[in-house]
């Protein structure tokens, strides 16, 4: 069987599905299958946004579950490997999955999401944050709960601007991950919408290099120390550039991506300050919007340990937008969510507004809440949203 | 002259972390011909024996916390029983075995290593502040160095030189060499073969848990993969040093090192993704010129 | 008195037997030559003696205890000194460090230092160039370091493989010259593996031929040089 | 050797039984009918394809390449450029020629391109290789991996750099892959066989004799490498198609690894080892998931922690070698029983059959 599925954008996707194991459903329940890591490198991401699906879906079921049904879980482990991604895929669908929640990465949820495509039901990835993760790099039932990397780029860089004045940036890529260019995409779309604001240096890095003293070195060498860095990079390799960037005088403040959140890590760079991190929900208890402090409780209860960064909450997110989505559908049939999930707009949920369209599965506009470290104590001083989302065109092209 | 200087410090600095690393390496291959893959899980296996096991994200600090006087033995004591421990219950059943066969043992048993702290430790990388304080910075001649960077190059000068009298001379330095020029007619001499290897294996292991040190100081960071990168860069100096030769394994080291910051800072901005591929492809270039190494020629091998 | 007896080893390679149940004494203070072609098993009889191969049948006594299937060091350290073929110098170390490697064993350390001194006084080409790499020492030279290394280790026996080999006769001469003068004031006893009969006949001592790993005959080195018997033995038994 | 009968009369029953037991796991593959089952199936016969074309090089000339995943990563590439939408392409990999640009093949032929660009790159590569030996050539064809990897992770116009490419076909039937295993083993067999695999082994085993007789060892080597690097190329293609996202990452030091180990594991000097190796590593790492996700035993549910696994197949490898340091197949190749050969040689004549030891 061929069947070519034309998306709309021009972009378009193709996928030559020889044989689809057919999926069953049964009536009686609604079965969500979690394609996650449960062990390797990536089950450190996955497993605590996972959690906060599962707390979701416990809310849900004791309030009488979905369209009168209970939802049940399934879950095979992808072991954070791509090859096995598939399986894990295949394995969720073979036992009735009505949706595929698959990892947090694009590259390692990729596979199973393809799977569930090609079986012809809604895929979510739990918090990836590249645009291929939905329409341009699955298909079309295929979702992100988390908001793009780009946003949070472009976030940094007009509030930086306007709130901090900041004039003179300085671009630091660590060129490891997409994850990491896809913050520096964003950065690099809103910079020059910013008059007078300009970008006096950049340099790239790995996040596996022993010392990164060259790029301080350039840095250092400049006429006069840039108002602001932009820190496109992840953990481990995050706090090994921040700590040499400190410890070598560079005082700059130093603008990130959602990668470096949470406080797990600030032991290793004592007192740091002037520190800037986008937050979808605040980790640190001081969230503006109380229910998401009453969700951080929770979410100790049930695991027994506080949520390390904001990467918890996407997993809540996918599951309260899906459920709604559900709802409004009256049936878990695949076109009939996925309409409904293309009809919301700015739809509120506990850790800022969700859009879908018909072009971008995805957030490329959103609220972030700004934390700021300050003597090495994270603290939300601010909310801010782009101006303008950013235009699914240029992401698309990068 | 200043940039020059600071070109100079930077390149040494991550230079004599490979050489650290290359050391460890040679020094094995040295006396037994094995190639250990695993010198990498070593080193992160030293820096996790700081913490206590857990999978919360917050790094638990346990040993860590020792004053530095306990602290570096005791870690130093944890690469070196590591190393020593692998050589008893993998490397000494392979004594006879192929280089291949050697290989491809050190290499799953670096893949034990890591999966089992793993387990213990979860993948999320932790961190830990060591002595952060040797991470501000001096100014040297308007060159800004912290006295960590010091410290490595410092560390690493003093442990070759340190190495190099152990091996001139000392008794168990001259079974040493001996043994890794010629191991059988070393053991018809009298020396003792197992002890000579096990302490082989037991300076490499320190090497590690030095190399571990120094990276956790310098990152701040604990992760399973933290050795990896070094371990390969110490690999490929091992050879183009000329396989076996300390003092090559060494200069190589700082070769690669030294080749590796001055292009970051001299590549023009789009080349500088590629740095990598422009070090490897005069790795390429250095094996077809020398291919048995720097530092080795046929009638007399030197070593140290 | 017997020191060393070797009593019905056989070792294989693989599938090629190198030693069949070949059966030597050695008694103290003699020299023993070893003798006979190609692949009959001569520097196998030594490696088996010195641990490095292990023997699949047999025993080995050595001053009074079981040797066979332990480790070399564990021999050497009992008295066995061993030269094996190709001389095998550390290339890489120093004269003065080839030495003393071979006092590794030894707690008389003030009695090493003299035996050094010993030693130097035998080959003072060796004190000469104490400090200069081995790998640069020519063959005699060479042979000359090894033996000098083995003796170091003041052994009971030294067994030398083909100390000869690869040697201008004047140098064989005096290599020989000095085993002698050493066995003689050092109490030693030699085990020489030799493919030259003539030079076994010429120094004097005992002599065992072998054959295609066994022992083929044995007598007095300078009485089977002259006899026929040799010959036969050293061709095999009309059989080529 | 002249009253012996022909190679091929001697060792032909080596590929079949090979080729019966992958059969063997297709079918089982059919008989399951399970999804992930079938998926586990599709992944063993990508391995069989790329371990395979690891034996041709390595096992032959006894050089241990850590390069050939390098191959690997051109060939999925490749097929990925030529199998994928146009349109994508076209907004993401705006740099590729304008021929490629515009192709939409069908996977088939994006097997074959990836094969034959897997080819040329090792052939140009082996040009200025194939005179290293020992451990240089194993680290200048390490170099040549990260070169590969580096380029194709940053290449951001051509490869889209560490960004997944995606839109490739996937193909979720066994049969394609089946086939391909089958094909490379047979033709892994025949290089065997010819005069240059003879006389590449004849170097492995005495490289001074062989030269001496005129083998241009160079030469014969740049062969093996070049039909290895082909191998390489449709395995990266098969991997590409399987699984439908392609990253340079996935072709690094992890799947070298896992690939030499399968092949040292099974026997690095026979194909039957490079089979086996595959085979049975990858039934106990399937047995071992199981484990992981618990069986039920009658009278409990049996199983073992999460990522045990991981170390159990590391100490299974360990403890295989510490009892079998030349594979589980000694080096010798699977034959029929009665086809007796010269223990020494297994299967695939080797010159060192005559060869003596030295005393």
């Amino acid at each position: 069987m061929r069947n070519y599925l034309k998306i709309g954008m021009g972009a378009a996707l193709g996928a030559l599905m020889l044989s689809a194991p057919a999926a069953f459903a049964d009536d009686e329940k609604i079965v969500v299958g979690f394609a996650t890591a449960a062990s390797g490198f990536m089950q450190a991401y996955d497993k605590p946004a996972e959690d906060a699906a599962r707390i979701r879906i416990d809310e849900i079921n004791k309030a009488g579950g979905l369209l009168g049904k209970q939802i049940e879980i399934v879950a095979a482990d992808t072991k954070s490997d791509r090859a096995e991604g598939a399986k894990a895929g295949l394995e969720v669908i073979d036992k009735g999955a009505d949706i595929v929640v698959v990892s947090c990465d694009y590259d390692f949820g990729a596979p199973a999401a393809l799977a569930a495509e090609g079986a012809g039901l809604v895929s979510f990835f739990i918090c990836a944050e590249s645009i291929k993760a939905g329409i341009q790099g699955v298909g079309p039932n295929s979702f992100s709960a988390s908001v793009l990397a780009a946003v949070q780029g472009a976030t940094m860089a007009e509030w930086a601007y306007t709130k901090k004045n900041a004039r003179n940036f300085y671009r630091l890529l660590d060129t490891w991950t997409e994850y990491n260019k896809g913050i520096c995409d964003g950065f690099d779309y809103q910079l020059p919408k910013l008059a007078d604001a300009k970008l006096v240096g950049e340099d790239t890095f790995k996040n596996d290099d022993a010392s990164i003293a060259a790029q301080i070195t350039r840095i250092k060498s400049l006429p006069q120390e840039p108002d602001a860095i932009m820190l496109c990079t992840m953990m481990p390799g995050a706090v090994s550039a921040i700590k040499q960037l400190r410890a070598a005088g560079i005082n700059s403040m130093i603008l990130n991506g959602s990668g470096v959140s949470g406080s797990y890590w600030l032991s290793a760079v004592p007192d740091l300050s002037n520190f800037f991190v986008p937050d979808q929900g605040s980790v640190h208890g001081d969230d503006p919007n109380p229910k998401v402090n009453e969700f951080n409780a929770k979410y100790k209860e049930v695991t027994g340990g506080d949520p390390s960064s904001q990467y918890v909450y996407p997993g809540y997110v996918m599951i309260d937008v899906w459920a709604k989505a559900v709802e409004r559908a009256k049936t878990t049939e695949t076109a009939a969510v996925v309409a409904e999930l293309e009809k919301m707009k700015d739809e509120p949920t506990l850790f800022g507004p969700r859009t879908f369209t018909s072009e971008l599965h995805h957030q490329n506009r959103g609220r972030y809440l700004i934390t700021e470290v300050s003597g090495g104590k994270p603290k939300v001083v601010d909310e801010w949203t782009i101006s303008e989302p950013i235009p699914v065109d240029y992401l698309a092209s990068k | 002259m200043t940039a020059i200087l600071q070109i100079l410090f930077d390149a040494l600095s991550l230079g004599s972390l490979y050489a650290l690393g290359a050391l460890g390496i040679a020094l094995i291959f040295g006396v037994m011909r094995l190639v250990n893959f695993a010198h990498g899980d070593y080193i992160a296996f030293c820096v996790f024996a700081m913490l206590w096991p857990s999978i919360d994200a917050a790094a638990i600090v346990f040993a860590g916390n020792l004053p530095t006087y306990l602290l570096i033995p005791l870690i130093l004591c944890v690469g070196a029983g590591l190393s020593v421990l692998s050589e008893i219950l993998v490397f000494r059943r392979f004594r006879n075995a192929n280089p291949a066969t050697m290989m491809i043992a050190s290499f799953a048993l670096g893949f034990v290593i890591k999966y089992l702290l793993l387990m213990l430790y979860s993948s999320r990388p932790k961190s830990i502040d060591l002595w952060s304080n040797l991470s501000q910075q001096i100014e040297i001649f308007g060159a800004r160095i912290p006295p960590l960077q010091v410290i490595t190059i410092c560390t690493t000068i003093v442990i070759l030189l340190a190495l190099t009298a152990f091996l001139k001379r000392t008794r168990y330095g001259l079974e040493m060499r001996a043994a890794a020029e010629n191991f059988t007619m070393a053991r018809m001499l009298g020396v003792r073969a197992n002890l000579v290897i096990m302490l082989a294996f037991a300076l490499s292991g320190m090497l590690a848990a030095a190399v571990g040190l120094i990276l956790v100081t310098q990152t701040g960071t604990v992760d399973i993969n933290m050795g990896a990168n070094i371990m390969l860069v110490a690999f490929v100096a091992t050879v183009i040093g000329g396989l076996g030769s300390l003092p090559g394994a060494v200069i190589a080291g700082f070769l690669i090192g030294g080749l590796s910051s001055l292009m970051q800072a001299y590549l023009p901005a789009d080349a500088r993704p590629f740095r990598d591929a422009f070090v490897y492809g005069a790795v390429i270039v250095m094996l077809i010129w020398r291919p048995n190494g720097l530092f080795s020629s046929k009638a007399a091998k030197q070593r140290v | 008195m017997t020191l060393l007896s070797i009593e019905n080893i056989s070792v294989r390679y693989g599938k090629l037997t190198a030693l069949r149940r070949a059966s030597i004494t050695v008694n103290e203070g003699e020299t023993l030559f070893v003798t006979g072609p190609n692949g009959a098993g001569k520097s196998t009889l030594l490696k088996a003696i010195a641990g490095v191969v292990t023997p699949r049948e047999g025993f080995i006594r050595f001053n009074g205890a079981h040797i066979a299937g332990k480790a070399p060091e564990d021999i050497a350290r009992m008295g066995f000194s061993m030269v094996p073929e190709g001389r095998e110098v550390f290339g890489g170390l120093t004269i003065e460090e080839n030495l003393r490697l071979g006092t590794g064993m030894r707690a008389d350390k003030d009695q090493a230092a003299r035996d050094l001194e010993q030693v130097y006084a035998v080959f003072p080409m060796l004190k000469d160039r104490k400090d200069a790499q081995a790998g640069v020492l020519s063959g005699g030279q060479q042979q000359m370091l090894v033996i000098g290394r083995a003796l170091m280790a003041s052994p009971k026996l030294i067994a030398i493989d083909e100390p000869s080999l690869g040697l201008a006769p004047k140098v064989t001469d005096d290599v020989y010259a000095t085993l002698l003068k050493l066995r003689d004031s050092r109490g030693l006893t030699l085990l020489i593996v030799e493919q030259s009969a003539t030079r076994a006949g010429l120094t004097g001592g005992r002599m065992v031929l072998m054959r295609a790993g066994q022992v083929a005959l044995e007598g007095d080195a300078r009485q089977l040089v002259k006899g026929d018997a040799l010959r036969q033995a050293y061709f095999g038994y009309g059989d080529h | 050797m002249q009253h012996r009968p022909s190679i091929i009369a001697r060792t032909w029953s080596t590929p079949v039984i090979l080729i019966a037991i992958l059969l063997a796991v297709a079918l089982a593959a059919v008989a399951a009918g399970s999804g992930p089952f079938n998926q586990t199936v599709i992944e063993i016969f990508i391995r069989v394809v790329l371990v395979v074309g690891l034996y041709v090089f390595i096992g032959n000339s006894g050089v241990i390449s850590f390069g050939h995943i390098g191959f690997t990563c051109l060939g999925a590439y490749m097929t990925a450029w030529l199998t994928m939408l146009p349109a994508i392409k076209k907004s993401k990999l705006k740099g590729l020629p304008d021929i490629i640009l515009n192709a939409k093949l069908q996977y088939g032929w994006g097997l074959l391109a990836a094969t034959v660009f897997a080819a040329i790159c090792a052939y140009v590569i082996g040009k200025v290789l194939m005179r290293l030996s020992g451990i240089a050539a194993s680290i200048a064809s390490f170099a040549v991996l990260a070169v590969i990897i580096q380029v194709y992770s940053n290449w951001d116009s051509v490869t889209g750099a560490q960004s997944s490419v995606v839109g490739i076909p996937i193909v979720r039937t066994i049969w394609p892959y089946f086939l391909c295993a089958v094909i490379v083993v047979a033709a892994a067999y025949l290089y065997s066989i010819s005069r240059s695999g003879l006389a590449l082994r004849a170097a492995r085993d005495e490289a001074t004799a062989a030269a001496a007789s005129g083998v241009d060892i160079p030469r014969e080597r740049l062969i093996a490498f070049v039909i290895s690097g082909a191998m390489m190329g449709l395995g990266g293609a098969l991997f590409a198609h399987s699984v439908g996202v392609v990253t340079p990452d996935t072709f690094y030091l992890g799947l070298t690894f896992v690939t030499l180990s399968m092949l040292v594991v099974g026997g690095m000097n026979s194909l039957s080892g490079a089979v086996l190796g595959v085979v049975v590593l990858s039934i106990i790492i399937q047995v071992l998931r199981w484990l992981e996700k618990g069986i039920d035993a009658g009278f409990g549910v049996i199983s073992i922690p999460n990522g045990v696994q991981e170390i159990a197949i590391g100490v299974v490898m360990i403890v295989i070698l510490m009892f079998r340091p030349t594979g589980m197949t000694r080096n010798r190749e699977l034959v029929w029983p009665g086809n007796k050969l010269s223990a020494d040689a297994g299967a695939l004549p080797s010159p060192a059959d005559g060869k003596t030891l030295k005393t």
